[in-house]
């Protein structure tokens, strides 16, 4: 296991978010260091989005500390998030469907040239980018609405890449991607642990799970339910941990498909 | 490094999966009167409040007339009030239909007015019958609102252009129609003449208003009953009997202090009548079959709607015709009110109240939000500011300033209890 | 080497519109087509005069449809296609005054007919419109006769605020009904029927229907909306109006509206178009013109100004007569008794 | 293997579509029969979703013929599927965000009581469907837009459930979906082909391919290339015809893995 | 069976995977003038045709025009059409800023006429210098859209209702400003006589037209080629030479074509400059700078644009600020054709056909779709109709019904050809 600093640079405390009647995050503690790839996991519907979704200042938190570095910080808008260095790549993508693939990927931090936009420079850049991760998008200059879910998928993450992020969240950044693509984006998240950035990686996959985190927190009904080491921890264990019980879906069809091997 | 001291916190005794348990997370409600309490109290700091803002901007508008003008809030002056909102709520009604889908229709005034020369050409020039005038009439506006519709569901053409056109040209089509005399006096009688203001629910009796009155309660009382009891059996969650007698008491003290009051000059207008039929039959299509649930389907999500197996293009199509109809109803609502086809009618401001009623009221610009009772709340708003300003006998350009500042107001109650939704992150 | 645009004036606007029709052009511009008279009246009755002194004139036509900006272009339009006299009744007279510069610039003589236009015209026919308030003024205290006390209450329903007349015709009411009666209410109706309702039925909360002495309507439109807002209330006080519309006539006839103001359009329209066609020919017009009116500016402007008509239901028949309507056109089934009743037969 | 009939219940011939410059499918064939799960796999951008749609009737196709129970049909519109008996799951989920989840998943086939909604029918089943599936929503009466990620994927494959389909076309299915859930999906894509539907099921995870597929088809840069009997082909195969290469990102991470396992 | 002859076709040749390859689907083009013509002809079937639907929707209004009355086409009727065309023009501009942002502004009419009215309270009645006074009416309508901005973007009210309130409050301001005189005339001199009739660019000099033509084509050129070679040099596609130069082409006949026939009568006016001028600066904001790009971006996604960090409010209120700061200008230019503040400015159907322009021009209502040479290309259609029925002669009853009709038929050519491309998928 890498190093781990003192001092996270990200943590919750206790944190607590309501929607109308759901009460979708109850008392939820989480820590980030910096060189530190943190793998959060949880059953549908757990809370992972929405505790994401506090950190990027997309709601507010109702209650609960969120610090950065040590230090208390309010994140009320997505700006504050993106000055601390809080990158985020947000399950539901969220992109300009009318601008082209250039657009979206500078939206917000556009390269200038005496003044105006430089769209060779953006331009000669994002195909680099892309090209890294290995997709083809046929031109970066057709709109998001044409492009494939997973070609999408992609042009989100290579925009939190983009700037020069500190900690760097992604909410199953592999849930579209193709065998290779995945591959791609979990060397790039080792880069990222390499380079000591803090990373938060949502994702169902226990494969891709125990192949790149270092910790992994289980939310459950919105709450802590453990918090495990991935060295010496089974999948079995954090399983039951997600679902609340040896006994469940996953297993059961194991167990049939084993019965119907014999 | 395997040992489970790490789970800080597991949580215990969790239900097995695959069966039916409520989500632990829902705040549920207590029983009883106490639970309503608390959830209005919840409500009311989330900001899902419904149309209650809309009420609320309403009461203060009437306060503060009355303190202006204690005739405001006079028998005669609501009756004044309830029978002139009748005519532009036609015309609003027709619009939620249209906003329902997240489009718009600028013929509605002008379509209007021109139903308005069709009926009296039709009948004074050509000396219909009556009731067959008034069907025609109609169908005009359905056939208009049909075309409208063909080039915005068919051709493409975006349906603000489509109505656009309309507007332009219908008016031309109504201005050749009276082009020989200019105005055209309509017979204060049949049809029309319960359109007009001297025409009440059973004929001016007092007891008119109070078997409105009773039967709208006895309707939604025994509605809900019968609801709770199918929504028991089937174990599903239910409204609280405490919850239905509540919603009841309140309908029930609105309608009979209503009747009273307009019982106290003249009685319930049956324009007035005729518009709360409209609105009952429209909010039970829009809400209780399966034509309503797809213009609702359309309007939030069009390719969600087509891969259902929606027909988008029918149901566009149709809904222009109700616009269409509506319109035409309207206009026929507004004749009544002077007996006369002109060449004024349909223009000037009638085109943005009817769309500001309905938006007033509470039904979204963007599509699939709504419903017509706010084509109810919202004439109720724009008419007492119209009726209040006239009472108060103001210069026409401070009455300008005074409707607009008004509006605004009105709508902002609304927003600022959204607002608290919005940053609670539902909407 | 850096000529000026328009040099070659052979495309230029006047001269191709000259060569086209050699100046027997008259243009004639009307202002709005929501009140029926002009385009069931003056247009086909202007033309008619103008066929009748000079048979190869032809008569090119633009209604502004209430729009001066809209009129302004016409003037523009009418310059393009080369007109020699414009008849022009403005929407808007002061708005109108840069159009009649341009149009005279081009030698284009204007003609100001109905409303006095700003700016260099040549003459100008007309009812004065203060005159009119003043008759809408005079027949309403005829009709209230000895009711018509310092403390009967009148209400006064005017034109839209946004319409230059509108405020002449109020001024001229007002010339004649203050001290004479008490205006107790006095709104815009807008022009239009169904607001004029609403406003009608405010007053009559405001004031209780039994202390309405009387109503003033600057038009016929409007006194519709405010005889079904009266009769609703169950009173039936004098009410005036204005343009003699069928309508309004109608009214007068059922014992609905006491007066209505009439323009014999005829008269005007004759004299409009001897003076455009005097004008075309270069012939003196004087003869016609028989006397002067001032411009807001001060300017003196030869004109030829008509007497107005009150018409009550003792003379609805010098309509009928002077060919306005014919009498089926007034008397329908619904109104067959009532004229009867009047001895129009 | 189950046993297959020899007419497949649905086929494409020579399948070509076009968006503007971009020639997404060219020439595709695809046969499925009653009682098979054919999966069908391919990297990002593929044409997977755009053959789904073709067959879905979303937008009609250039050229080809889509084929019936032998006959040769006209799909144009997705009436005509669903009219043929073809139920979709869209990658794009294609839900409406207004309406509650009881609204979405009856939506087109309301069921009705005296001509009116009967709601309180509707309502019941919706739990009973949504508790099959083991996911936990707030409450059924709540818009779609409230919900996870996961959770709406759930509700759009119970809404494919309803009605009565001879074919079912799952575009992946388990991309958003927890553990459990993505078992009990599974479970399902397996009780489809007991009673004898056609299921054509889109996943990136080989996993899920190989644990239910009867056959497998690849697509690449939108034509075909290959088609695998699930028995007796390893992953590598597949990957090697999705990526067109043996050598890409996938083994070199092995490798890699592999090497620093050393 | 793990024999890999079940391969039926596989793809040969496939480059390795993370290298800068382009997708073999894309269909590219070919090389030179030939490749420019099969690319207009896939365009051409595939509804990707951008403005020319419309612009031939304008050549057949044209021709039909010219075909009823050969004055159509004239110098001095060219010469009408593009100075009547400037003043609503502006408004027309405004909006194009708040469409984008799937907005719409209602009160851009009646803040015009507030705008001319002010402008001469400014000059006429307090006797302040010209140009200070266009300033601060010109401030005056910025301030207002921002206001309009202020309760959209931040208590939430929607945009339809605050400008709807506006519309209402500004026509009551204005009419409450003039009410002692009624109308005002404005002095015919300093910036004001530069928006009328009689002012033409560099004083009707033969020459002003032929520089203004040579500048725009100038600078085409120039920028089109300096963009090829540095998109040449960074190894991303470029226009080619041929298509740079056809552009060119086809821009300066247009341009010269312009000048010579506007030279024939009067010249250039000053109006049509500042229009054009106006539309360039806009066109540059909302393509090549951060901003423009947010605009698009908030109209695009409101969501993603908050995500990305943008501050949604700050472009809300900036944007409706344009629209006011627009809609004073055009107010001025109005007023400029007839050197009078009028009660009647800003009503009729000013707002609705400035709408009508920029939708008609091709941009959307729903946001994130369009660009400001709509407002240009919609003002044509429209005032060549208007101009064109002028000259027919016709019963204003009949005008209406034609305006209508050709209006909904000029969007219908754009209509069809779109839906080839919806049916191709596209949208
Ligand atoms: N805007 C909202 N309004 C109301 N409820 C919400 C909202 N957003 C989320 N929820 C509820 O909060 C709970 C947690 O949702 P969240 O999206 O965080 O889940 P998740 O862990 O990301 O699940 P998944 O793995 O399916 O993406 C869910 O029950 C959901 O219904
Ligand atoms: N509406 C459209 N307009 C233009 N191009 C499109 C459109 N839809 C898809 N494409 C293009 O067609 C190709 C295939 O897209 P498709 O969505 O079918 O891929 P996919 O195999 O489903 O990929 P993924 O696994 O990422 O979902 C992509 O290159 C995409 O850019
Ligand atoms: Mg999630
Ligand atoms: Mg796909």
């Amino acid at each position: 296991m890498v190093y781990v600093s003192a001092t996270p640079v990200l943590a919750l405390r206790g944190v607590s978010k309501r929607f109308g009647a759901v009460q979708a995050l109850t008392d939820v503690d989480l820590e980030v260091h910096a060189g530190e790839v943190v793998a959060l996991v949880g059953d549908n519907g757990a809370g992972k989005s929405t505790l994401v979704k506090t950190i990027a200042g997309v709601h507010p938190v109702d209650d609960g500390v969120i610090e950065w570095e040590g230090r208390p910080v309010h994140v009320n808008r997505p700006q504050d998030a993106q000055g601390l260095g809080i990158a985020t790549v947000y399950q539901d993508l969220a992109l300009c469907d009318n601008l082209d693939v250039v657009g979206n990927l500078y939206l917000g931090r556009e390269l200038l040239r005496f003044g105006s936009l430089d769209e060779v420079a953006m331009e000669q850049r994002s195909r680099d980018l892309l090209n890294t991760l290995s997709i083809r998008i046929p031109s970066v200059r057709i709109p998001i609405a044409s492009l494939s879910g997973g070609q999408r998928q992609v042009v989100a993450i290579a925009r939190a890449l983009i700037g020069d992020p500190k900690v760097v969240i992604l909410d199953e950044p592999t849930a579209a991607l193709g065998v290779e693509q995945t591959a791609q984006v979990l060397d790039l998240v080792e880069r990222l642990r390499e380079r000591r950035l803090g990373v938060i990686l949502i994702s169902h996959n226990m494969a891709d799970v125990t192949a790149v985190a270092d910790t992994v927190h289980v939310l459950r009904l919105g709450r802590n339910n453990g918090v495990f080491p991935v060295k010496g921890t089974t999948n079995e264990q954090i399983i039951a941990a997600i679902t609340g019980a040896t006994d469940n879906a996953v297993t059961r069809r194991l167990a049939r498909n084993a019965e119907a091997a014999k | 490094m395997s040992d489970k001291t790490t789970i800080r916190k597991p949580v215990d005794e969790v239900p097995p999966p695959a069966v039916a348990t409520v989500d632990p997370r829902l705040l549920v409600r207590e029983e009883g009167f106490k639970g309503y309490l608390t959830e209005f109290k919840r409500k009311l700091k989330g900001g899902e409040l419904g149309s209650l803002p809309v009420i609320v901007a309403l009461i203060i508008i009437w306060t503060i007339f009355q303190v202006k003008d204690d005739l405001f809030l006079s028998s005669a002056n609501m009756v004044n009030i309830s029978f002139f909102m009748a005519g532009t709520g036609m015309l609003s009604i027709g619009l939620v239909f249209v906003l329902l889908l997240g489009e718009i229709d600028l013929s509605v005034a002008s379509v209007s007015g021109l139903a308005a020369s069709v009926f009296a050409t039709l009948t004074v020039n050509h000396g219909l019958n009556d009731w067959l005038a008034v069907v025609l009439t109609i169908l005009t506006g359905v056939a208009i609102g049909a075309f409208h519709g063909f080039f915005f569901a068919k051709i493409g053409v975006p349906a603000f252009v489509v109505t656009l056109a309309g507007f332009l040209g219908w008016t031309g089509l109504m201005q050749w129609l009276l082009r020989g005399t200019g105005s055209l006096t309509i017979e204060d009688k049949g049809l029309l003449h319960m359109l007009g203001q001297r025409s009440f629910f059973m004929d001016q009796s007092i007891a008119g208003g109070y078997i409105l009155a009773t039967l709208g309660v006895a309707l939604l009382l025994i509605g809900s009953l019968i609801d709770q009891a199918r929504r028991r059996k089937a174990r599903v969650p239910f409204r609280p009997t405490s919850e239905i007698l509540l919603r009841t008491v309140a309908l029930a003290v609105v309608s009979y202090v209503a009747a009273y009051v307009l019982n106290k000059s003249a009685g319930i207008p049956n324009a007035l009548v005729f518009f709360l039929a409209a609105l009952v039959i429209c909010d039970f299509v829009l809400r209780r079959t399966t034509y309503g649930r797809k213009i609702f389907a359309v309007g939030g999500s069009i390719e969600a709607a087509r891969r259902a197996g929606i027909n988008v293009a029918l149901i566009r199509i149709t809904v222009f015709a109700i616009s269409g109809g509506f319109a035409a109803l309207g206009g026929l609502f507004l004749a009544g009110q002077t007996y006369t086809a002109t060449l004024q009618a349909g223009t000037g401001n009638l085109l943005m109240l009817a769309i500001a009623a309905a938006v007033i009221g509470g039904t979204s610009l963007f599509g699939g939000r709504g419903n017509v009772w706010s084509a109810l709340l919202g004439m109720l708003v724009i008419q007492s500011i119209q009726t209040g300003l006239d009472l108060l006998n103001m210069d026409q350009s401070i009455q300008y300033m005074i409707t607009g500042a008004v509006l605004l107001a009105a709508v902002v109650v609304d927003s600022v209890s959204r607002r608290t939704q919005r940053s609670s992150g539902r909407a | 080497a850096c000529g000026k645009a328009g040099d070659d004036k052979k495309d230029s606007g006047s001269t191709a519109g000259a060569s086209k029709s050699a100046n027997k052009t008259i243009g004639l511009l009307l202002p709005e087509n929501a009140t029926t008279r002009y385009e069931k009246f003056d247009r086909p009755l202007i033309e008619a005069k103008i066929k009748e002194l000079c048979p190869d004139c032809t008569v090119d036509y633009a209604n502004a449809a209430g729009d001066p900006a809209k009129q302004a272009q016409q003037v523009n339009t009418m310059i393009t296609k080369g007109v020699g006299v414009l008849i022009l009744d403005a929407q808007d007279s002061t708005g109108i005054k840069s159009s009649v510069q341009a149009a005279v610039d081009k030698g284009i003589k204007v003609v100001a007919y109905d409303r006095l236009a700003e700016g260099p015209v040549s003459a100008y026919v007309s009812y004065d419109n203060e005159k009119i308030g003043e008759l809408q003024g005079q027949a309403l205290l005829d009709a209230m006769g000895p009711k018509a006390t310092p403390s009967a209450n009148v209400v006064m329903i005017n034109g839209d605020p946004a319409d230059p007349n509108a405020a002449m015709f109020k001024e001229g009411a007002h010339k004649i009904l203050d001290g004479k009666v008490k205006i107790a209410y006095e709104q815009s109706g807008l022009w239009k029927d169904t607001v004029a309702a609403q406003k009608m039925s405010a007053a009559i909360t405001q004031l209780g229907k039994a202390n309405i002495a009387g109503v003033y309507s600057a038009n016929d439109g409007m006194a519709g909306g405010i005889a079904t807002a009266l009769k609703g209330a169950g009173i039936n006080p004098p009410l005036t109006g204005q343009d003699a519309e069928v309508a309004g006539l109608q009214r007068i006839l059922a014992g609905t509206q006491t007066a209505t103001i009439y323009k014999a359009y005829k008269p005007e329209a004759d004299a409009t178009a001897e003076i455009a066609v005097d004008l075309l020919q270069g012939k003196d017009f004087k003869s016609v013109a028989d006397t002067t009116a001032k411009q807001t500016s001060g300017t003196e402007v030869p004109a030829k100004l008509l007497p107005a008509t009150s018409i009550t239901k003792a003379n609805v028949n010098v309509v009928i007569q002077d060919g306005l309507y014919t009498k089926d056109q007034i008397c329908t089934a619904q109104f067959a008794a009532a004229c009867a009743a009047a001895g129009i037969n």
